[in-house]
């Protein structure tokens, strides 16, 4: 196969593949978690499950002035890492005309030299991140080789993306293609991992929230 | 190739950033001129420059006091710039297109000066029309 | 009948519900929880992780309510509960945890933590892994109606020291009070005063009152170990008792889990809306203020500050109330840090302090009380639970502070107005 | 094309000074060589010297299923009185379109001149070959795959003219009625040179040629058989709305504010970034300009299978099929499958309240 093929492949058949695995499996994976269903709380209530849910799904976003003292690392990487992402997945012109080829929707870019920069500080950090992961007590004992799995296949579209945009070490098309492979990648294991998380953080913040606020509880 | 010299001028601005390091290029050719006697070619069709780049450059480089043209499989335009020792050289064909541009560093740019072969066969063809008996009876 | 593997997997299938398994697919092993654990920031040690508590309850939503995991199951990929990882996680879940929910409040993806720590010790308990010390107080609550053994004759005893003492009538099965007061083994052998404080404010606030000699300890061991069953056999003797006395309230006291059992749990653990109110003592109590019914006279000098119980303050949404009354007789409140619905916890809640295996780790991570103590040196601590009291109690003994623990509802009765 | 026989003993030097051409204008011409090949103005003499003695090769083309385009290409290139030397220095022994013979004069000038040049001939390809049935292309009735691989059998290298000839091209592009094939595909132990484009730039074309000439072998090649001289760079690297790329600045449509001022082209769909070719400095049309910098973005046309790359004004960010339908239906079906799915953790559940054993205090420890 040569490397335009393997473009076109990865353009193509590559992509639908990958494509109808995500829908597929977040579709699937949301309702199995859904249709379980609750049971009805016949406790008085004290407050109001919807609102506190919904509430909840937004001031999660803020750490606790306390749990951000204790784990400074972990919330300001994230922040970093998870705004970095949004950044380059979404607001670099040429994903978002991909957007815009698969789902119809455009809006405007960031000039590419930010897209850069901010490739540049996620991957740093991502980095960063890893070395946290492996010598922080409590996170190597909770890590899994599905966490390494996951960093992994989240760091390779952006070092690939950034080889590929500058053109780094093969030839365009190769780079191209490895980039989106690896984005491929990222995208079939997206149901089955904790990548899921990008979906179940509303639902799980919800019902944190309408638990809580059942009870008249700030979560 | 009228009086003043004729570039492919075309509108826009500066965009590969290419101009300034080859005329410091230029530069450092004449610096090696002066003091090894070396020259230098640098052939500006290798340089990607965009419209209206090109035209920068030589406007920078001026026109000095020689302007030669040859005839040569089409004609050819040969100028030393303002800068004494940069000569610009521009290859046009039949069709009066450029083929090529050169910016050469030298005392003198080689193919202006009468070429081995050329004096030989030159030699050859004046001796056969001395030959020439009308010639002779004159 | 036995404790059997197969009834805990049981168990832990039926504790999966859409909330669990939203939390377990969003966790990303951050691994903040820890670092909002007293367990963890006063041990170091990460097995003790809260998120790490839950495996048993993870693997089982993984193997049968995933579309991974059933793939996994069928060839065999899946990892196994048994009894070894029970038996492992037996001291993670039940000595290392008291159900403080801290963990819910950080986790930046949302999970409840604490709910499923707590649905996790469903399924230790039905397999036979649950504390020997929790399964004593479980079996004297459900056969003698009291965790530490505590009967009605004993009840009747303090209550007639009381009556004694104030020359006030303790109401005793009245049917038609409007309140229903229950009280903890712990009150009732520890602090009586509380009996003698409840009896002067509702005197003195005109309402009326009774204790059931049905059901009158408000604990419930089977939330602590995690055994729906029992828990709810346990709440229905109040809701018989609370019905059969015709109470429009049901008051539950200054005790945290009891709280949680009863307001929060207890309609769901029974399978129907109560007919009745439940109260915390201090939700009681800040109504009579706001109704004027409660007026006091005299003023605390000393500096106060005020240990959130978890359950109550946390998990139970009585914060503000606690505050409101401790304003209305302290000159000098000063907050712990962190207080109110991030309060650290004393250690000793969820069934740890019934649980004697348990006693050095508790008294451990006591030092995070401990800190923060020593942030604001007060010279008083009102709690509004007695586990948390008598656990404050030993641990600053422990740590060799000498601060003397005071009871909200108690020190209001010290200050009524004589009027 | 004439007087074959005695053109061939002599050098490219003799040839040219018996036509007149003085030193001067062969130096000018070597300069111009240099140049158009993107070798080092400091070889020039080295390829005066070289040309001088390079002896009239013989060249054998052959075409087949193709739109006679790159002929067309190249004889715009025969224009020029530079490029002409180009030509009067090789042999054209055999070019059906071009050639004035016909019929059997023509198939017997290509078998003579196979026979008297076997093992030293160039053969020049362009079109690609059917091999689905020989019927689809067939030269005096001999199949363009009999044609090539006899003609094959004694070159001394192969030059593949087009991307039809180099990767199969227009022929070759989904579904492939003919079964359209490369000569690489066929041909695996000979030398050949991959000339791509739809059609090639002419320069590249004479560029090999004269490579050829000069130095007697095949130039340096990319992983797929391209020269790298000429295709060593991707448009996008050398193109001058480069650093609107770089600043992010694209035209939107054709007629937009951005493609006014002359910005990227990428979001219409330019194949800049993955081609390879020499368009953005040797343009067209003698040096006038390019596709690009005429407007309109690259389509790549010197890639393999460039015809099915999602569409010319599909940006390369796009996946190349129409998944939205796909996409709709796996959503539908997933949705199926998430209900039932859902429904076995309803059962599974409803399973295990079922065999919910009602537990006691007796229940509590191990037997």
């Amino acid at each position: 196969m040569s490397e335009i093929e393997f473009l076109e492949w990865v353009r193509g058949p590559g992509f639908e593949i990958a494509t109808v695995i995500f829908i597929a499996g977040v579709i699937i994976r949301l309702l199995e978690i859904v249709i379980l269903g609750r049971k009805e709380n016949l406790a008085e209530a004290k407050g109001s499950e919807m609102s506190s849910g919904l509430r909840t799904i937004v001031t999660r976003t803020i750490p606790d002035k306390g749990a951000f003292k204790r784990s400074t690392f972990t919330i300001v990487a994230g922040y970093i890492f998870h705004i970095g992402l949004f950044v380059t997945i979404f607001l670099f012109a040429p994903h978002i005309l991909l957007f815009k080829d698969v789902i119809g929707l455009s809006w405007p870019a960031l000039p590419t030299p930010i897209v850069d920069a901010f490739a540049v500080v996620t991957i740093i950090t991502l980095l960063a991140i890893l070395i946290h992961r492996m010598r922080d007590n409590v996170l190597r004992f909770l890590s899994t080789k599905e966490d390494y799995l996951v960093w992994m296949l989240t760091i390779l579209p952006l070092i690939t993306g950034y080889m590929a945009f500058h053109r780094i070490g093969m030839s365009a098309p190769t780079l191209l293609a490895i980039h989106i492979l690896t984005v491929e990648l990222l995208l079939v294991a997206f149901p089955f991992t904790k990548f899921m998380h990008a979906f179940t953080i509303v639902l799980a913040r919800w019902y944190n929230g309408a638990i809580s606020g059942y009870r008249g509880v700030e979560s | 190739m009228s009086e003043s010299v004729q570039f492919n001028i075309q509108v826009g601005n500066d965009l590969t950033w290419n101009v300034a390091p080859l005329l410091h290029e230029v530069k450092h050719a004449l610096k090696k001129l002066i003091d090894d006697g070396k020259t230098s070619i640098i052939d500006l069709r290798s340089i990607p420059l965009a419209p209206g780049e090109e035209d920068t450059i030589l406007q920078t480089l001026g026109q000095g006091e020689v302007h030669a043209r040859l005839d040569a499989l089409g004609p050819s335009e040969i100028i030393e710039t303002q800068y004494s020792g940069v000569w610009l050289i521009t290859h046009y064909n039949a069709d009066d297109e450029i083929i090529s541009r050169f910016i050469e560093v030298t005392n003198m740019p080689d193919i202006l000066n009468s070429q081995k072969e050329d004096v030989a066969e030159a030699y050859g063809r004046l001796a056969a029309t001395l030959e020439n008996p009308e010639l002779q009876n004159n | 009948m036995s404790a059997t593997l197969d009834k805990g997997i049981n168990a832990l299938k039926e504790q999966v519900d859409s909330s669990v398994a939203a939390f377990f697919s969003s966790c990303v092993h951050c691994g903040m929880c820890a670092d909002a654990c007293l367990f963890y920031t006063e041990t170091g040690d990460a097995t003790v992780t809260p998120i790490n508590k839950t495996e048993p309850l993870r693997r089982i939503w993984k193997s049968e309510y995933t579309l991974l995991g059933r793939l996994g199951k069928i060839f065999g990929l899946n990892k196994k509960v048994d009894d070894d990882l029970l038996a492992e996680w037996e001291t993670l879940v039940y000595d290392n945890c008291t159900l403080c929910g801290r963990c819910s409040m950080v986790c930046p993806v949302g999970n409840d933590i604490t709910l499923m720590i707590r649905k996790t010790r469903e399924g230790m308990a039905k397999a036979g892994h649950a504390p020997e010390g929790l399964i004593g107080a479980t079996k004297r609550s459900v056969t003698i109606g009291s965790p530490m053994g505590v009967k009605l004759p004993a009840l009747q005893a303090q209550i007639s020291h009381v009556e004694k003492d104030t020359g006030m009538k303790i109401p005793v099965d009245v049917v038609g009070a409007e309140y229903m007061l229950l009280l903890s083994s712990m009150e009732i052998m520890n602090f009586p005063e509380f009996i003698e404080a409840v009896a002067k404010i509702f005197d003195k606030a005109g309402a009326t009152w009774t204790i059931s000699s049905e059901a009158f300890e408000a604990t419930n061991s089977g939330i602590q170990i995690g055994v729906s069953d029992i828990a709810a056999e346990l709440v229905q003797r109040v809701v018989t008792a609370a019905e059969k006395l015709k109470v429009k309230t049901v008051i539950s006291p200054e005790c945290g889990h009891a709280y949680m059992a009863i307001r929060w749990d207890g309609p769901n653990l029974v399978g129907k809306p109560f007919t009745f109110k439940v109260r915390h003592i201090l939700e009681v109590l800040d109504e009579f203020r706001q109704e004027g019914r409660l007026k006091l006279s005299g003023k605390e000098t000393q500096k106060l500050t005020y240990h959130d119980p978890c359950q109550i303050s946390r998990r139970g949404g009585v914060i503000d109330q606690p505050r409101n009354l401790i304003n209305m007789f302290a000159e000098d409140f000063v907050e712990m840090p962190e207080a109110g619905k991030m309060n650290w916890c004393c250690g000793a809640g969820g069934g740890v302090s019934s649980n004697e295996r348990a006693d050095e780790v508790r008294l451990k991570v006591f030092q995070r009380k401990k800190d923060q103590l020593n942030e604001i040196k007060p010279d008083a601590i009102i709690s509004a639970c007695s586990n948390c009291r008598i656990h404050l109690e030993d641990g600053l003994e422990e740590y060799n502070m000498d601060i003397p623990l005071m009871s909200l509802t108690e020190t209001l009765a010290e200050h009524l107005a004589d009027d | 094309m004439t007087d074959r026989s005695s053109d061939k003993e002599k050098t490219l030097g003799d040839a040219l000074r018996s036509q007149g051409v003085s030193r001067r204008s062969f130096l000018k011409f070597c300069a111009a060589t240099a140049s158009m090949m993107a070798i080092s103005p400091a070889m020039i003499p080295k390829i005066a010297e070289a040309l001088e003695k390079a002896r009239k090769p013989s060249v054998i083309w052959l075409s087949f299923q193709e739109c006679t385009g790159c002929t067309e290409s190249l004889t715009r290139a025969h224009a020029t009185t530079i490029e002409n030397l180009i030509f009067d220095s090789i042999s054209l022994d055999y070019h059906h379109t071009l050639q004035a013979a016909a019929g059997h004069a023509a198939e017997e000038a290509r078998e003579v001149a196979m026979k008297e040049n076997h093992g030293e001939y160039l053969l020049v390809v362009d079109g690609s070959i059917p091999m689905g049935d020989p019927g689809y292309s067939t030269i005096a009735g001999i199949s363009n795959y009999d044609m090539l691989m006899e003609a094959a059998e004694g070159a001394a290298a192969i030059i593949s003219v087009g991307t039809c000839a180099t990767y199969g091209g227009l022929p070759m592009a989904k579904p492939n009625p003919t079964g359209a094939v490369s000569v690489g595909d066929l041909i695996k132990d000979k030398p050949i040179i991959n000339v791509p484009g739809c059609p090639p730039i002419p320069v590249v074309i004479t560029g090999v040629l004269t490579h050829f000439l000069t130095f007697g072998a095949i130039p340096e090649l990319d992983h797929i058989g391209r020269p790298m001289v000429f295709y060593g760079q991707s448009i996008h690297d050398r193109c001058y709305r480069r650093p609107f790329y770089d600043k992010g600045l694209f035209a939107e449509t054709f007629d937009d504010e951005g493609a006014q001022k002359g910005w990227c082209l990428y979001k219409l769909g330019c194949k800049g970034p993955t081609t390879y070719n020499a368009c953005a400095t040797t343009k067209w049309n003698n040096g006038t300009s390019f596709p690009i910098e005429a407007g309109h973005p690259c389509i790549g046309c010197s890639e393999p299978r460039f015809w099915d790359g999602g569409g010319f004004y599909k940006a390369l960010s796009m996946p190349t099929q129409d998944i939205g339908k796909t996409a709709v239906y796996t959503a539908a079906g997933a949705v199926a499958a998430g209900v039932a799915i859902g429904g076995l953790n309803k059962l599974t559940k409803s399973g295990a309240a079922a065999a919910h054993d009602k537990t006691t205090i007796d229940d509590l420890e191990k037997e």
